[in-house]
């Protein structure tokens, strides 16, 4: 049965993808992609039931399964390679060729790794990753369905490229699901290119100038990731002879021993999750179709980077390596906290709030003690759906309106009440106690001060700030969307689809992000399992929880009470209002009201902030790699 | 920080309040307040009215009762009435006129003099300006 | 008793305005006065050194100046509220609030608030009296 | 990046008077700003056709309450130019007396107020209970605290007597020291200097061109004040204009915090060289002609342009008011200010709306 | 959870607001006294909160209702885990979901000084919380427990181990108390240029229960501060005394900074003492 | 005893806001003196507000004209109820020395209904806060009455 599960899990949705490729009828398109998501959630609650487990099924363990991975380290090189000849893009080019050397070396230079004990092992952290990627990201497929109908007819297509593009996506989850479960670290890196590769397609779909330039950059940074990732296995391969991830990640095995390829691994772990001074391509990635984006920042590609780095986290615990990780990932959420206060585009806030966030788990990671790895895991979960699901948000209000500026989207609830309230609780989601991040990141702050250097004492203040930096950011993001009154020359009013398959996915996120959020504690609780040190601090959430809810009652008693009230007139320094929306102002000019946020531009400003960030966090991730080598 | 000496002075020291109504200082001996008129003795001659920068006096007459209003709301209280009255009826107390929840006026009624008094008569160019 | 004045044509209004303020004149104000029915005159006072130097202009009644308050920024609002009280326009106001700075009815030469001599706008179906000059006040 | 417009006024609770200004904003640091007045728009320089010029005296009073004595002051010396007459000495000295007291009791108030605009409350507090001394100086002289109707043509209403004198004196002896006590505040202190050096910088140039008047004008560096044109008594007094050359909010609080203190010193010099005589001369005649006259108010140069026609009725009366030539300075240093600076700004004008809107 | 508990986090429930209430009375009377006059009654707070209860108006937006009473029952539950003996860095997260709910329902009102006073909200709210948090790391690490309880039961004042926390926790006191030179969002004397900021559209029994849970606020923010001497009931009342104390007279010494110089001066020096005095009890 | 509590606290905060509409400063400068040290109506609660939604008590100062009568009726319907509205000076009981103007209108009772009026040019401090105390007797009886 578990066999049966793994399969359907990886297999699955790769084989409905190749199926949707000769599709060209939306209705079949789309039961291909609903009951993709069916058998996703099934198999994925499946696996649940039964975890921890280990298994060999034969499409992962045989040696025809080992001979394609050894396969794909050529092939996906080479594909690279041919793409960056195509483009005439040096970076490309430079970093498959060096794929394929170390590919090289790797096959012929290094005697094989043992035999691998178990081709799956699923663990807490891998049953959250399976259970993201299928259930959220199954969620975001059946979302882009409508928009990509709407998508394409916005961009008047000849012929339709969805086939193409579901193709992709479904694949993707199916390369996710394999990645999560493969206990091999060539498998493991066969994924990896894997996704390298649809995020490449995924970012480029659109095909214009500024899609393909994007997708480069993915595809260059990505594989650059890659040669980190395949030098650190060669590395293993040389100093351990193993390829068994579980095996590999024993703090007894790592006494006293150089770090150097687990720093690798770290490295390519952050270039993933889009870490500073990686940024780029992630925020390149936003030209894509929101339901590519939504799928990078919440259940794929960016999590892959996270899961790697967590997955080694126990090794970490205690080391230099560790808190220099630490300190780059707490760089990464200070410095992206600050950057996305700093935009007024909607979405490039939720690209930089996901690195942020990724930075933070990365921070767990680097601490390594059990209840920072809980941490870190609950952060995973409940970032992917919450983040999954302001994606769908803005999406959703950007069709709306046309725009995806934060600036017009003030006062859309006026428009799209559901999407911008569900956009509004899935911030709320982002920071508010008693919700999962917030507690997540309480976690690893209380994690943190249990350790004992004062280097990890500046990665709790880089905390702090980010933390701060954070609310802000999404206090004034959901401020915006509630604005009470719509000012302002408004977009072009384009028709919103309001479909079941737009609502439905919003609204299933919603209840994950908050329901999560909701069990966060008991989450983390499940994930610590016995000895749990913060088991005091939960105690008194109960009557939190208590007096939160009798708030949140008696304030929606008012909401009702109050929503049919007549409202008053806007205080205006005592001008009246002509109609709503201005007032007579000098020169008997019409004044139209009209309001900006503030930017803060001289503290937030993007390209001198930008730089000062990578710097610093260039130089930790050069630390990370040094000290390790020391 | 420069104030820091002068709050804790203020502190240590008695306040500068005065606790009105409770403690109602003596007013100026010069102070121009209400203004009032002694009705027996006003030979109604209409100077203060003419005079009167706000124009809030008014002073009429009929065969043997003068009447003498004062729309004290518009009073400015600048005391020229009481300059230019030549029988010296007119003076101003030293203390404010109370507030009042309504409008209203006030209206003194007087018998006429025997004889109009000199300064009485008026000046046609102010007249016919009004 | 009588001030200082040189009478210039409107014509060289802006000629000697920028003399002036060549010469260090610094610009003090505008004073509107009506003289007559159809009659205005408008004083330019600068200074210098405490000394005042005035420029009498005279002009018709609804008639139009050449702003100065592109050479001195600091007429505009002198400007605007002649035009607002006597309803004379200015040509090339920099900020020109349309006859309302004070009110929100826009000032017309027939409802010219400061004017004792009103222009009649409009025949008065009334009396059936043509348009024109009309004496009010005192 | 998108604007916020802020409709500043005409009740705004740091803006003592109704002054409207429309207010662009772009990161809290405002790219546009139109005035608008009209709120305190009376007309009353018409009132010349209803009231005669004898009775105009209270109503210029009532121009402005703060600086109501130094109005009529102004008006009287007009209208006793036209009448070719001239206030006895006496007379001239006790008005150098009570207008320097409103100058005082002005800039006192002001400091107050300009203090409040940046949120030192305590300072406003304390500036306004040293005021109150001279409010009760003005009260017990004259009769009344703020419009204290002294000026009549041909000289002043109400006498001093030695009692008086020696009162004033005295009491002004507390006042200076209490005022010194907050000198350090005002020009040193820490937070004080943060808000109001380099806030709103008029240029010695720009002062001029745009025709600033008064502690405006002498805060940039321009050295001019009306009673270098003796008028009054100040034909006897010493006196030197007091300037600032930094052309900001500092320089500006700077000069009115020196002028008050300046104040104190003409009073005294005013007390000292009041000899007996006549409170008033004999008035003759009907005002006929043109005449401008020109004063300094605790805000700036006030020009009074009188025109009589040989009745008791004036064919004109035309006031033009300090705060009138410095809205344009104030229009031209809004924009790239921060929001919370322009209170400050505006304040530092001592804007008299109702001066200026008559 | 026990009975001690339960009755100990009712009684953060029911007093702590009213202890802020008391705190807003002091700080009048005091204020007036420093500023030469007589000043208000010390329940003054309390008649202000009960005629605000009784008014009539039109709300400005349709959500502000809502977000003032989440605001509340935030404020409530961090006195309320205060009081339990619990997690000192959770409360003050909850603390800040009040302050959020507080600039949030600024910004569904209708006026632009609202909004702006929302903006002003969140900058003020980024320049003090990480000091804040750092300052709750330190009392932490000093004390060898994030619960107040063992805070609390630290050996000796923790004064002496932090003292690179004063400037910050003052500089959060006065934040808190809407108190010059930071009074930027709202001002606790009732206008600045943006009138009343954050509280211009809230009126009536809805401006209530916001002054309400801005005394709970109070209460949490002292109460942390006293734990730097917090060696007894009474030392600890005099300890936040003494900080209340402290931020009057600031208030009445200092003229309004602006933002800027919030965020880009007073906040980093603040929070770079504070890191120095964590790191020093690391190395320690 | 909650809604004694009530009532007793509107009559013992009345917070005031003071719209200036077209006075000569005279009575502004004394309304704000009230605030100050030596009168300090905050003895009896009172706060000057700068908001017509915060405030109890509108205290106008000055004549209307035509353009800030509109501003303050604006403001005075922005104010919860029960409020309080006291005109202060002679312009503002009646138009005063300006009636006659060509742009005064009159009395702030032209526009809003006042509850107390305050003669005196300028108004005193003492009777500004006489006015105060007569306007709460008012709202007290009003209080009792809607018992």
């Amino acid at each position: 049965m578990i066999d049966v599960y793994i399969g359907l899990l990886v297999l699955w949705p790769v084989a409905a993808g190749l199926a949707s490729l000769g599709q060209r009828s939306p209705a079949t398109r789309a039961a291909l992609v609903m009951a993709t998501a069916a058998v996703l959630a099934a198999a994925a609650v499946g696996l649940a039931t039964q975890a921890p487990l280990t298994a060999s099924p034969a499409f992962l363990a045989s040696a025809t399964a080992l001979h394609v991975a050894q396969a794909a380290a050529f092939l996906f090189p080479a594909f690279f390679l041919f793409q960056g000849l195509k483009e005439k893009h040096a970076l490309v080019i430079v970093f498959a060729l060096m794929q394929l050397a170390l590919a090289a070396f790797g096959e012929f230079g290094l005697a094989a790794p043992a035999a691998v004990q178990t081709a799956v092992a699923v663990d807490g952290l891998a049953l959250a990753l399976v259970l993201v990627v299928s259930l959220v990201g199954s969620l975001i497929c059946i979302f882009a369905l409508p928009y990509m109908k709407h998508h394409e007819e916005h961009l008047h297509l000849q012929t339709s490229r969805q086939p193409q593009f579901f193709m992709i996506l479904l694949a993707f989850l199916g390369f996710m699901n394999g990645l999560a479960l493969s206990n091999d670290l060539h498998v493991f890196s066969a994924f990896y290119e894997a996704t390298t590769l649809c995020s490449f397609l995924l970012i480029g779909h659109d095909q214009t100038a500024e899609a393909k330039q994007s997708g480069l950059r993915a595809l260059w940074m990505n594989s650059m990731g890659g040669v980190f990732l395949h030098a650190g296995i060669l590395l293993i391969q040389k100093q351990h002879g193993l390829a068994d991830i579980q095996a590999l990640v024993n703090p007894a095995l790592w006494s006293g021993m150089s770090l150097l390829p687990l720093a690798l691994l770290a490295v390519a772990g952050c270039v993933k999750a889009a870490q500073l001074p990686f940024q780029a391509w992630l925020l390149g990635a936003m030209v894509a179709p929101t339901p590519v984006s939504a799928l990078l920042h919440s259940s794929t590609m960016v999590k892959v980077g996270v899961f790697l780095c967590l997955r080694l986290a126990p090794v970490f615990e205690g080391t230099t390596t560790g808190r220099i990780l630490t300190l780059a990932g707490a760089m990464t959420f200070l410095g992206a906290s600050a950057l996305a206060l700093g935009q007024s585009n909607a979405k490039k806030i939720l690209a930089y709030s996901t690195a942020a966030n990724l930075g933070l788990i990365i921070a767990c990671a680097g601490l390594g003690t059990p209840l920072a790895i809980a941490a870190g895991t609950v952060l995973l979960v409940i970032h992917a759906a919450t983040k999954g699901l302001l994606f769908l948000c803005v999406g959703d209000m950007e069709q709306a309106i046309g725009s995806r500026d934060l600036e017009d989207l003030r006062a859309v609830i006026a428009k799209t009440p559901v999407t911008a309230l569900a956009a509004v609780a899935g911030s709320m989601a982002m920071i508010l106690p008693p919700l999962g991040m917030l507690v997540g990141k309480w976690a690893v702050l209380e994690a943190a001060a249990a350790s004992p250097v004062p280097v990890v004492v500046i990665a709790m203040v880089m905390m702090a700030v980010g933390s701060a930096l954070g609310v802000v950011c999404w206090v004034r993001f959901s401020g915006t969307l509630m604005s009470g009154v719509a000012v302002g020359p408004q977009p072009a009013h384009t028709s919103p689809l309001s479909t079941g398959l737009t609502t439905g996915p919003i609204l299933t996120l919603l209840a994950g992000a908050v329901g999560l959020g909701m069990a966060a504690p008991w989450l983390n609780a499940l994930l610590l399992g016995q000895g749990n040190p913060l088991a005091g601090g939960w105690g008194l959430l109960p009557p939190l929880f208590i007096v939160a809810m009798l708030g949140w009652i008696i304030g929606l008693k008012v909401l009702g009470r109050q929503s049919q009230a007549r409202l008053a007139t806007p205080y205006l320094g005592g001008l009246p209002q002509a109609q709503p929306g201005s007032y007579v102002g000098p020169l008997g000019r019409n004044w139209t009201l009209s309001e900006g946020n503030e930017y803060a531009t001289e503290f937030f400003g993007e390209p001198k902030l930008t730089r000062l960030a990578g710097i610093v966090a260039l130089a930790l991730l050069l630390a990370l790699v040094g000290g390790a080598l020391l | 920080m420069k104030m820091l000496p002068t709050v804790i002075a203020n502190l240590f020291s008695k306040p500068a309040t005065r606790n009105y109504p409770f403690f109602v200082r003596e007013p100026f001996e010069h102070a121009r307040g209400e203004l009032i008129n002694d009705i027996e003795r006003c030979i109604f001659c209409g100077a203060c009215a003419r005079k009167c920068p706000s124009q809030c006096l008014t002073v009429t007459k009929d065969k043997t009762e003068g009447i003498w209003t004062l729309e004290f709301f518009a009073c400015v209280g600048c005391g020229v009435c009481v300059d230019v009255c030549p029988v010296n009826c007119l003076s101003q107390k030293t203390t404010h006129r109370p507030v009042a929840v309504e409008r209203a006026v006030i209206t003194l009624r007087g018998k006429l003099p025997e004889r109009p008094a000199k300064k009485d008569r008026p000046d046609s160019i102010e007249k016919t300006a009004e | 008793m009588s001030i200082d004045a040189t009478t210039i044509a409107p014509a060289n209004l802006l000629a000697e305005a920028s003399k002036l303020k060549n010469d260090g004149y610094r610009f003090v104000t505008l004073t509107s006065v009506e003289l007559d029915e159809t009659n205005m005159e408008i004083l330019y006072h600068f200074d210098k050194n405490l000394t005042l130097k005035n420029l009498r202009v005279p002009v018709q009644k609804g008639g139009t100046l050449p702003s100065i308050s592109g050479l001195l920024f600091g007429a505009f609002l002198v400007e605007n509220e002649i035009r607002d009280q006597y309803a004379l326009t200015f040509d090339g106001l920099v900020l020109d609030y349309q006859g309302k700075l004070y009110s929100e009815t826009a000032q017309t030469a027939a409802s010219s608030p400061f004017c004792k001599y009103h222009v009649k706008a409009e025949p008065d179906s009334k009396t059936g009296s043509e348009p024109g000059i009309q004496q009010e006040g005192k | 990046m998108a604007r916020t417009v802020i409709p500043f006024g005409p009740q705004h609770p740091v803006l003592p008077e109704p002054i409207h200004l429309s207010l662009v904003l772009e990161d809290e640091k405002v790219v546009e700003a139109l005035p608008t007045l009209g709120y305190v728009h009376r007309g009353l320089e018409m009132l010349a056709v209803k009231r005669d010029y004898n009775q105009m005296i209270q109503i210029v009073e009532r121009v402005c309450g703060i600086c109501s004595m130094i109005h009529s002051l102004c008006y009287c010396q007009g209208i006793e130019e036209m009448l070719g007459i001239e206030a006895p000495r006496r007379a001239r000295m006790l008005r150098v007396v009570w207008s320097e007291l409103h100058r005082l009791h002005s800039h006192l108030l002001w400091l107050g107020l300009f203090a409040d605009s940046f949120g030192f409350e305590s300072l406003f507090m304390q500036l306004w209970k040293i005021r109150e001394r001279v409010m009760d100086l003005n009260e017990a002289t004259t009769g009344n605290r703020v419009i204290v109707s002294v000026n009549v043509v041909g000289g002043v209403r109400t006498d001093l007597d030695e009692a008086q004198v020696r009162w004033i004196k005295d009491t002004l002896v507390e006042v200076e020291a209490s005022i010194r006590s907050l000198q350090s505040t005002i020009m040193n202190d820490t937070t004080v200097c943060k808000r109001t050096k380099g806030v709103g910088v008029l240029t010695k140039q720009a002062a001029y061109d745009l025709g600033a008047a008064g502690p405006m004008l002498r805060g940039s560096g321009v050295a001019q004040d009306m009673r270098q044109l003796k008028y009054a008594g100040f034909d006897e007094l010493a006196f030197e204009p007091v300037v600032e050359t930094a052309g900001d909010c500092w320089a500006r609080s700077t000069v009115r915090f020196r002028e008050s203190l300046q104040s104190i010193d003409l009073v005294r010099q005013a007390l000292d060289k009041l000899a007996p005589g006549d409170l008033a001369v004999k008035v003759k005649g009907k005002p006929e002609g043109e005449v401008i006259t020109r004063v300094e108010q605790p805000r700036g140069e006030c020009l009074y342009y009188l025109k009589g026609n040989g009745s008791t009725f004036l064919e004109r009366v035309r006031i033009r008011t300090p705060t009138f030539a410095n809205i344009p300075p104030l229009a031209a240093i809004l924009p790239g200010l921060d929001f919370a600076d322009v209170p400050v700004v505006v304040l530092s004008i001592d804007p008299c709306i109702s001066c200026t809107e008559r | 959870m026990n009975l001690n508990t339960f009755s100990l986090a009712l009684a953060g429930l029911v007093l702590a607001p009213l202890l802020g209430g008391v705190v807003a009375g002091v700080d009048r009377v005091v204020t007036a006294r420093l500023q030469s006059r007589l000043g208000p009654p010390l329940l003054q707070p309390f008649y202000d909160v009960g005629k605000l209860w009784s008014k009539v108006i039109a709300p400005a937006s349709h959500w502000q209702g809502l977000f003032v009473r989440w605001a509340l029952a935030a404020s409530l539950a961090s006195d309320v885990l205060l009081a339990a003996g619990g997690d000192v860095l959770m409360c003050f997260f909850v603390q800040a979901a009040s302050a959020s709910f507080v600039a949030l329902g600024a910004f569904c009102g209708s006026s632009p000084y609202s909004k702006l006073g929302a903006q002003r909200e969140l900058f003020q709210l980024l320049a003090y919380e990480p000091v804040f948090m750092v300052a709750i790391l330190c009392l932490a690490k000093a004390a060898g427990g994030f619960d107040a309880l063992s805070i609390m039961a630290a050996q000796g004042p923790l004064l002496f181990k932090l003292p690179l926390l004063v400037p910050g926790l003052v500089f959060v006191v006065l934040v808190k108390l809407r108190k010059s030179p930071f009074d930027i969002a709202a001002s606790h004397h009732m206008h600045q240029e943006v009138v009343r900021g954050v509280y211009t559209d809230y009126a009536g029994r809805d401006f209530a229960l916001l002054e309400i849970a801005h005394w709970a606020d109070v209460t949490v923010v002292l109460w942390i501060c006293s734990f730097l001497w917090a060696t007894g009931p009474v030392q600890m009342l005099v300890t936040g005394l003494v900080f209340l104390f402290a931020a009057v007279v600031i208030d009445n010494i200092s003229a309004r900074l602006t933002w800027r110089t919030m965020l880009g001066r007073v906040a980093p020096i603040t929070l770079i003492l504070a890191t120095a005095n964590l790191v020093w009890l690391y190395l320690e | 005893m909650f809604g004694s509590f009530l009532k007793t606290s509107q009559v013992k905060s009345p917070w005031l806001m003071h719209f200036d509409c077209g006075s000569c400063n005279g009575c502004d400068i004394e309304t704000l003196a009230c605030l100050t040290p030596v009168y300090d109506v905050e003895r009896f609660g009172v706060i000057n507000v700068g908001n017509p939604r915060h405030a109890d008590v509108l205290v106008v100062t000055g004549t209307v004209n035509q353009r800030n009568a509109v501003i303050l009726k604006n403001i005075y319907d922005q104010m919860p109820t029960p409020k309080l509205v006291i005109a202060i000076g002679a312009c503002g009981c009646s138009g005063g020395v300006f009636r006659e103007a060509p742009n005064v209108l009159g009395g702030i009772d032209k526009v809003i209904p006042v509850d107390v009026y305050v003669p005196g040019c300028p108004a005193k401090p003492e009777a500004i806060m006489d006015a105060v105390v007569v306007g709460l007797g008012k709202l007290k009886g009003i209080l009792e009455a809607s018992k």
